[in-house]
């Protein structure tokens, strides 16, 4: 073992591409890292000065075995994701990974469900395409602010996905939010076999009630700000309730995909 | 040049190389196993280890800062009897020294601590936390008073045989009282500095950003009050000094080497280059070959009027 | 919105808003006239001024640090008889108040200082500087000490009927009692925080980069730091606190104000950016509109539990 | 007087060319500083970032009046200038200045003699131009360690400039220092009216020795760290001897360029 050993990588950017209004597409060459499964993430250092610090983490948005890439989904939100943004092909980039466990389950008699909350889509798209790759019957759910923050047909399409939109302006897809949808699925009757959900924590914390009620299992993708990502620094950490005791569980190690179920949201 | 070149005695504890994993920022050695081999580090130390376990502090745990890291963690640990029975065992695994950073709320249970670690092989020394800023009671508070100090690092040196660690806190203002007071108390070496209390606000929410209120600023940020301090304590006491804060490549650990530091402890670093302890053991050799150097024992304190 | 939201009053000093260029960062007020007209801040505190001339350290005197400066300039300055002579008479040209900050070598020096700024009109108030980092006799040495606060405030008060702030440090430790010290003396104001002391070693010459070894720390690695120190402060006073260290921007200044700050003051940035009190402004009145506010005093300690 | 005033700027790269190793021209859009003199420098923000922090101080290498450009000449030694060397024309590039005074005294009888070192050729290379246009007599001496450090024939040709080169490994021009070189010509006799001098400080300090043994009057432009640039903050300050007192004296507003006599180099 030594640097650049199993999870240290120095990645080339092959392509970026702008996929809805501020956010961006990133392709990789990384072929040590095509062994990642869906929900698994990469810890990423956007440049070399001191501000910002810390790497970022960023969920495996799809698998290119073939071509031996790693594909990101980022949204811009500081300055990270902003400098990633501004990056050119041919950009070396150092990252981390793959990290954390994956959804779970793939296999089962009735239809997934696939909640993604905005940028929530990055890894859901890749469990998506792995399913329909395998056969699986599975719904994907995408909600978001406006039509415009949300990749376009076009980005769906090629890749065989047909996913159910939900934006709040109502501009494209149902109008309300991507949990709203859900409840109308819900409450008209159908049965996922289980929820993935990912998004930020309140729509998690909703899609975890109606899971609930609805009586289906739902398996969240949690978000968090890492230092170490690999479960040294105990700073990610997420209450759970476990047999009623209130439990911190490590985002970047035990997940960062949980069971719902015993997620505290009301603690936060 | 050969790797002896960085080999190193502090407290009696022999190491490979005077590169310290910090404590809390390397959990117990294991973690960056798949990044990195732990055995390249002359030792790691482990997370604060308390006499309860510790559930540790509501999230958010961390923010980021301009060149720095605020955590407050809050010492959240299995506790020493789960340490003793589940993790001691595996330690030799790590193929370096490893010791123990302990923190107690009261005197006595900094006391009970030592005892329980008192000739336990696989532990190479303590550490003894006097100046963890995220827990309510004990640790800072002990950190500050130099008469306070002296008491606590006599019972705990009572109570404990092997090398003994006490790690100083900047906030104490007097941290040459303080390093003075553990050192007649009997600690065989000082390590410096603990993270520093501060805050950020998050001002859409209006509150603290962290669950805690307030955390331990870490990182590049904190580094130049780090070798300050080291620069001071070092000329003060006669002990070996462990320095850190903010110690990011090989220039960084040869400014508190070159201060008086005769071992450095890598903390944050980690989380942005797993591989820093390669790189900072070789970039420490390149720079003695350099400049003529055959050991790195020769630039302890090397930049002092005198030297 | 209108530009009133921003009006303040810190120690019977009115106000256009509550943006203060700190001492040793502003020079008098002139020097960035051909930047942004003086008259744009709340109130300008011109360099440290100590009774008689100061010649200041040997270069190099500025190292910058991760997201920080260091600064050890050692209080240059032309005296207080030369500002009473020939710059005391331009301070009406820059449009706004003006503090004298003072600092001194004994007690006496304090309240020479004091009695020679007393009744000149020109000057709006004093900030006593107990807390610079940079000067080997006073200095820092009375800003940790809160019995010598207690008395060398005391003294200036005596001396000195007009607004009175004190300036802290935060190297004290024990800052809040330092802070408590002042106030029971008479400060009807109190600004913090002053640079914290730091060094940085040249690892090629093998000596610290400052001509005086050690510096200041200043810049937005601090940040953190103050904002805590501000938190702390304002809830153990009833006095104004103005915060400082490391603001950039206008969400900056919002956490000091957040935490506990009636006003801030902006050093470092100004070498960044000299439109930087104009461009907080501008960002204080888009939040105050945005959130809801009439006045940006209704801000004052928001972020304190219970608010 | 109000934000980008008189003295603040944003200006557009227009052309960025590598002229010598670790050495770059840039070009900027810049009427408003076209005013500028030969000594006087910008003080330039590179990035956004909080590290590194401060501004950077440039001499103005050249007016181009008619472009309305003002160029610089960069040597990557750090964060700052590596990052300048890496942008692409059309970035834009937030300034202040023109700041500092000028070189004095540009009539006169017996040629003057422009003495740099290394980078100190920026703003030379400004006055070597200005005396040129006006018709006055200079020599032009450059000094570097190696050929491959300065620029090129072409660089000086088309400015139709005849530099007298010194490389300490002699692979163009004169082998030895430029000290060196100067030495040898007011060795030979050659008497200007006045040598203008820029470099690092070791070499400034020996050519105002030689200024005093040969009885030629030395101005030096000096460099230094720092922060304000516009002598609020004192940061800057060179030791002076003025009538045998110490003095410290602000590189920023009381120079870049000084009396050489004066410099109280031994303090240093
Ligand atoms: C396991 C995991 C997987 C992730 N996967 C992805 C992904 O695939 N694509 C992606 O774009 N992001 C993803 N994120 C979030 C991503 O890590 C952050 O957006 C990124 O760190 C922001 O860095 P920054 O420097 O740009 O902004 P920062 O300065 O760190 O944040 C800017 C502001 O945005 C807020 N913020 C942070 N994250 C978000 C967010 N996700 N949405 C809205 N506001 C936010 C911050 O609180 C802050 O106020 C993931 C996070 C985790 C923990
Ligand atoms: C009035 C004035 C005019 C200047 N004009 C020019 C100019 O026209 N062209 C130009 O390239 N530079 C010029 N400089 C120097 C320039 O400001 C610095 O090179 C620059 O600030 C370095 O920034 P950095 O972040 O890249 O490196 P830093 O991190 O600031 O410095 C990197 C390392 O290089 C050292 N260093 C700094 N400056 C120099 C230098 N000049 N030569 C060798 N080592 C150095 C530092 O001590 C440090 O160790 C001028 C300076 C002054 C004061
Ligand atoms: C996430 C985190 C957790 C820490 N936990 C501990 C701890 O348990 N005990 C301790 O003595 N120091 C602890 N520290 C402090 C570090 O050991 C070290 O003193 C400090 O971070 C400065 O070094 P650095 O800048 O290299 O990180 C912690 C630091 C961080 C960042
Ligand atoms: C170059 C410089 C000179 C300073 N001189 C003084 C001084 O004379 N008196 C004083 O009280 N503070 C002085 N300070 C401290 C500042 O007033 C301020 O407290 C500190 O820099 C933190 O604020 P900032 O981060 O916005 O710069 C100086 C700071 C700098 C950077
Ligand atoms: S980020 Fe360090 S434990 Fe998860
Ligand atoms: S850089 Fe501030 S006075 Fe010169």
């Amino acid at each position: 073992m030594h640097p650049n050993s199993d999870f240290m990588h120095r990645c080339e950017l092959v392509d970026l591409t702008r996929v809805a209004q501020g956010c961006f597409r990133l392709k990789l060459y990384a072929p040590a890292l095509t062994g990642a499964e869906p929900g698994q993430f990469v810890h990423l250092r956007a440049g070399s000065s001191t501000d910002p610090l810390l790497r970022r983490p960023f969920s495996i948005h799809y698998v290119d075995q073939k071509a031996g890439e790693i594909w990101l989904l980022i949204r811009v939100v500081g300055p990270a994701t902003s400098a990633l943004s501004r990056l050119r092909p041919g950009a070396e980039l150092d990252l981390l990974g793959p990290l954390g466990n994956t959804f779970p389950a793939r296999e089962e008699a009735a239809a997934a469900m696939l909640v993604a909350g905005g940028i929530g889509l990055a890894p859901l798209y890749f469990l998506a395409r792995r399913r329909l790759e395998a056969g699986l019957a599975f719904d994907l759910l995408l909600g978001g602010a406006e039509g415009s923050s949300l990749p376009g047909d076009a980005f769906f399409d090629c890749a065989g996905l047909k996913p159910m939109l939900a934006t709040e302006d109502g501009s494209r897809g149902f109008k309300g939010t991507v949990v709203d949808l859900l409840k109308q699925r819900l409450e008209s009757g159908e049965k996922p076999s289980r929820i993935h959900a990912c998004g930020p924590v309140p729509m998690l914390a909703r899609v975890v009630d109606l899971g609930k009620i609805y009586a289906v299992p739902v398996h969240i993708s949690l978000e968090s700000l890492m230092a170490c990502a690999v479960g040294a620094c105990l700073g990610c950490v997420f209450p759970f309730k476990i047999n009623g005791m209130l439990e911190y569980r490590r985002v970047c190690r035990d997940g960062p995909v949980f069971n719902g179920e015993e997620a505290h949201f009301n603690f936060v | 040049m050969s790797d002896s070149c960085l080999s190193a005695t502090i407290a009696g504890i022999t190491m490979a190389n005077p590169l310290v994993a910090a404590s809390g920022c390397y959990g117990y050695g294991f973690d960056y196993r798949h990044c990195i081999d732990p055995a390249c580090w002359g030792a790691i130390v482990v997370k604060g280890t308390t006499l309860h376990p510790r559930l540790g502090n509501p999230p958010p745990r961390l923010v980021e800062t301009p060149s720095g890291l605020l955590n407050a963690i809050g010492l959240q640990n299995p506790g020493i009897a789960y340490f003793l029975k589940y993790i001691r065992v595996r330690l030799p695994e790590l193929g370096c020294p490893v010791l123990v950073n302990i923190a107690g709320e009261t005197l006595d249970e900094y006391r009970r601590l030592a005892a329980l670690l008192n000739g336990v092989d696989e532990v190479a020394g303590l550490e003894v936390n006097i100046s963890c800023p995220n827990v309510k009671k004990g640790g800072i508070s002990f950190g500050c008073d130099p008469a306070l100090v002296y008491e606590l690092v006599c019972r705990v040196r009572e109570a404990y045989r092997g090398p003994l660690i006490v790690k100083l806190s900047l906030e104490a203002g007097n941290i040459v009282s303080v390093a003075e007071a553990a050192t007649r108390a009997g600690a065989d070496a000082l390590s410096l500095i603990n993270t520093i209390k501060g805050m950020v606000i998050d001002v859409q929410k209006r509150r603290p950003v962290l669950g805690n209120s307030t955390g331990g600023l870490s990182g590049p940020a904190l580094r130049p009050l780090a070798v300050r301090a080291v620069w001071e304590v070092s000329q003060a006491v006669s002990v070996p000094v462990i320095g850190m804060g903010g110690i990011m490549q090989a220039e960084d650990a040869l400014q508190f080497i070159l201060a008086g530091s005769a071992a450095v402890a890598i903390g944050t670093a980690n989380f942005v280059n797993p591989a820093v302890p390669k790189e900072i053991c070789d970039g420490l050799k390149r720079y003695l070959a350099d400049n003529g150097f055959t050991h790195y024992r020769e630039l302890i304190g090397l930049a002092r009027p005198g030297s």
